[in-house]
């Protein structure tokens, strides 16, 4: 019994869209009105907040462990290893075509 | 013999086919040309578009339920999409994980250095609540049949995030799961389209000429404190978002606190990719023509355009109010971005700001409201998720 | 304490070790020697090797079912090969996502320029049908205990195809699914063995020397429709067939609609290979000495080998056939291609074409027939699930 | 009872083949040939529609919508961003070993 | 409207908040803290102190049990720590693949110059069964409430590897896994402040100076066989070990055959990464405030540390021994790097052998009894298993 | 009734310390003496099997079949096709930077 209750409740396919009156579309209508009010109020709420509490944040932890160098705000993290290896690479390929340049230039 | 023969008759699509499969299949490929040819959000769109042509293939098999004997032997086994949506999208996991590598790909360092820019990630969020009650008066007038779990899930197409909208939909609204991702994804992808003239009509040339000041360079540890930051107040003050923004936050963390960059930078490619292709199948699997070629799918595309366009336009008033009373000049372009649709609302900001001023480049600054609406559109559905569901 | 030790006694492999565990460890390890040693397809043989030894180890529980008490909680775990063969080779995910990668990782570039090798890749799957006849006398004369279904899945070896195989073995008799696995992947590393002697037998010098015309490039836009055409195809004519070429399909549109770069490329690295190495170890845990040292996997064995022979004779007498009637001339040796072992069965048509005129590239000519023996063999498999399950 | 029967018919252990008379081993035969007979017939048919679609496929593409750069039959899709970074790397590597070698020759 | 603020109300976490999950968030941001700022195996306890974090926040539901009407449609879904701890930590799944991993990053070179080496794995062991005792006589004298598997589970922290450790105590003990695993993972990142006064106060200067003879080139033949003798002998001694040494040895062949690198290096990158970060979330979720909060924990802790202690003195004692008997010298210092860490506990004896001689490099003569002291705890572990369990 | 005893004995929340007598505790602590004898017995035993297994194996291998050429002890698996892309790619840089050299010198 309880599991047929708890079916219905939950399956899409019994909604009750027949037997819906003026009580019901006034209901939904209002639910909606309030999960508007509230989530509104709510995601704003929570923004301030974070708001304050990044600001905070950053204050503290700029008064506390300052830093000198800033970090660079585009960090390509994913590519870090690469364009490393990629540097010293190049370093190395210069190097050695500019060698070769100038043994060609004493030959 | 020629009973097998007719046997395999019946077993083909010519036979089988039914006008709904058949028109489904159609707008499946259509998703797979606007993802190939015109750039729509490919990475979702294709395996959306191909899952949707699957499913609908008669006699296929792709959401067969797998059958057991009564010794809990599986006597046939179940279709790939069948274990793809009841596995990673009815459970939330897909989703999830998305999130946490979308987290792995986030800077949140131009938000951090302008903090009040999270204000109009939380205006562009009035594109949802203002979407939920238009769906609400669609189902309380009887025109379409909308509960309001229904009427919550097609509102958070107006978050234009994706993952958040297939996890509130698969929560409060599984039959409209199709629907509200295609409009979500195809939204987003529109953003270059939907968002410009809006973006005109409610700023004059000067306002979008606006140059901002640069922004402040950010620390590596406020980088890294922000996600755990995030973390407690969702605890503290929404845990029914916790899933979303945990994830997200853990993400984030594994990309800033760079010790763990193995962990990050396979959450950001192969971990999302693989997951991103089985969403997209999942995805697709419930563009079947009884949840999809009906009047609801109509209104949920309708709604979807009208909650981005409310929200780009609440972001950019709540920028020219900011701009009112802010000591620092906010161009009312960013604000457009607070829709979220990272990072191609910000990128917009930019191309509309640089139109009025060609020194003008707010890319940047419009990273922040583009982030910050991320989170609000999380935040956003952990109260639909509490208030629905509770 | 003495009972103790008598237990851990009891407990070692050399207490409890049958025979036919013995021997099947064996046989692994005689996988793993051939992957390794002679390079049998080692990316399968030596998961599927190690996978045979470690669900033998008697006690070691790679096999146990897992056990749950009357409210469900998990009173004892399942063996690792447990889950991988019930929720991966069962359900036939694992196949589907090998044969998207393996979609991913084709070119239809050379198939397009000459779409008549289509007909040599129809014509090599006889190779299958003529071994389903085999194993079906074999069963109806009562010397081997094979069922239609049995003799189905001992025929798809012929299509030299490792997930096709496994994806039909594994719905049509799992019980053979080792030995049918085994057989299909030993026999595509034999390829360049048992291939160029019926080669040399079938043609003359003169036939293996002639040089085809130089293909037409194919454009861009006809390898992105192509896929599309064939689910299209399938979807009319043998939707039974659409999980494999479904997938098969996706992943090659993937590669060449150029948008989901990064997708694609997962598909044909991390996420395959995580499969293959699970797929593997899944496929070695049906090498159970009850199911593998019998009659039965003599005569599987000795089939697929028939099987490869007739499907290579097939392709060659097939274009032998068309270079005929062509106007345009054909080297019979590409007809070999046709049983797919993607692509060392195109090498080896170059390789036997070198030999007879030093300057006869045919590799690019056996790609043609070569991956319209994937699309034959799934074509196959399609036939047979519906004829055989319908 | 039902699922008795069912679990026997989808069982391998339980094959009857003891009771397989002559009737039982010819219909396994009739099957078989019937499968190959289908099976090729099925295998022809499909590919050989395959082959006018893709035929009239390609006409069709290259009539209204004509390439002028063929594509590379072989395409290195997965190196191919490596490439690309590696191009713009060359570039850049010859350029500064070339303008190094400059430098070094008017020194 | 004011019943759904309340509702709201009650669904945050300050309403809900109990002291328990308070303390608990604050363990989890402190391992937070120690894996990114004191670099505290930060691959495992970033994300397991995250898990921590989240499984804590109240009616987030991140452990919350899937719910399913009478016909096995899903009313409502599990959390993602609830199915990535059913999923893969439960069955054992997670640890085994991490161990795979681990087998193919392994390079058994070293330990193959010099056998010898084995019997330092072997000794470091003696950590694990006297914390057995420990935890024994805990339990026996009532202080604590530990069983025999619970002890069997808390010794093997002494084991010093993460994945054995969760496997074990996944099977013996699961309610002190949160407690384990992070004793586990803590006292390895710890090796180099618990190690070296142990390994000063039981050697002499001279003793540390000992310089050892190059190691002998070691053949790649000697490299692919060595993982396959390994399973055939455990599968003949132990097969309660082979779930671990089995993968484990798969991982290494993989490495070492040469033929399969791309299942290789998926298995060390992508495959082990991924597994990672849900094995850390799935650990984590074992941190809830009843399993962690108590005096259990704090044996737990002092425990571990005690395992690492004696398991470090027993390495060095052993080679010491060794070192009177062999005719080549023997650094006790190498005794130490058995207990496994990899490579920390290596590298801590080269440090400390740098200290006494600056020219003395022993890194990779501690290697051999590094990698030793993983298969030493993995035998201690299927010896406990069969133990315990059988 | 038996899957009630089953739960008892697994579940962790029955453990019955409150009639722990004596006689339980000695045997929990025979136990884990015996667990400590025949654990660390094995773990000698297996790892000594293991030297002369290891041993033996070396000295066949080397034996029947001689490696000229010992393998480096470091192999750097997971680079080594990248590393191999770049020699290439070193190579082709070179040759082109010294060709470029070249004719900006006849020029
Ligand atoms: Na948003
Ligand atoms: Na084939
Ligand atoms: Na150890």
């Amino acid at each position: 019994m309880l599991l047929f209750v708890v079916h219905l409740s939950t399956s899409k396919h019994h909604k009750q869209v027949e037997s819906k009156g003026i009580d019901a579309m006034s209901g939904l209508f209002e639910d909606g009105l309030g999960l508007m009010v509230l989530g509104m109020g709510f995601v704003f709420l929570f923004l301030v907040i974070l708001i304050f509490a990044t600001g905070y944040m950053s204050r503290l932890l700029n008064h506390f462990f300052p830093e000198v160098l800033p970090v660079v705000t585009a960090r390509p993290v994913a590519s870090a290893p690469d364009s490393s290896g990629v540097d010293a690479q190049l370093t190395a390929v210069i190097t050695a075509a500019v060698h070769q340049h100038r043994n060609n230039k004493n030959s | 013999m020629e009973n097998k023969l007719l046997n395999l008759y019946h077993d083909t699509g010519i036979y089988q086919l039914e006008f709904g499969q058949f028109a489904m299949i159609c707008v499946g490929l259509l998703l797979v040309y606007l993802a190939i040819k015109k750039g729509f959000e490919p990475l979702l769109l294709l395996p959306i578009g191909i899952g949707a042509v699957l499913v609908n293939i008669p006699g296929a098999g792709f959401m067969a339920e797998p059958i057991y004997d009564a010794a809990g032997h599986m006597t046939s086994p179940g279709g790939l999409q069948y274990y793809i949506y009841h596995g990673g999208i009815e459970t939330g996991l897909f989703p999830l994980i998305i999130f946490m590598g979308v987290g792995a790909m986030t800077d949140f360092g131009p938000m951090l250095a302008n903090p009040k820019t999270l204000l109009l990630g939380a205006a562009a969020q009035f594109g949802i609540f203002a979407t939920v009650i238009g769906a609400v008066l669609l189902g309380a007038s009887g025109i379409m049949d909308f509960t309001l779990a229904d009427a919550a899930a097609i509102g958070i197409i107006g978050g234009a995030d994706g993952p958040t909208a297939i996890f509130v939909a698969s929560r409060l609204a599984p039959d409209l799961l199709g629907a509200i991702a295609v409009a979500a994804y195809s939204y987003m992808a529109l953003v270059p389209l939907i968002q410009p003239p809006i973006m005109r009509a409610l700023t004059s040339k000067e306002e979008r000429s606006i140059k901002m000041v640069q922004l402040r360079p950010v620390t590596k540890k406020e980088k890294i404190v922000f996600p755990i930051v995030v973390i407690i107040l969702v605890a503290m003050f929404l845990p029914s978002a916790a899933p979303l923004l945990g994830m997200f936050c853990f993400g984030n963390l594994m990309r800033e606190c760079g010790v763990v960059d193995r962990l990050s930078d396979t959450a950001q490619n192969a971990l999302i990719n693989i997951v991103t292709v089985f969403l997209g199948l999942g995805v697709g699997s419930k563009l079947s023509s009884e949840a999809f070629l009906n009047l609801e799918t109509l209104g949920i595309l309708s709604l979807g355009l009208i909650a981005f366009s409310i929200g780009t336009a609440a972001g950019i008033l709540m920028a020219k109010l900011m701009n009112r009373f802010s000591t620092e000049a906010i161009n009312p372009l960013i604000g457009a971005a607070g829709v979220s649709a990272v990072p191609m609302a910000a990128r917009v900001a930019n191309k509309v700001g640089l139109e009025a001023n060609k020194q003008n480049f707010l890319l940047m600054h419009a990273m922040g409201p583009n982030v910050a609406g991320v989170i609000g559109s999380a935040v956003a559905a952990g109260v639909m998720l509490s208030y629905v569901g509770g």
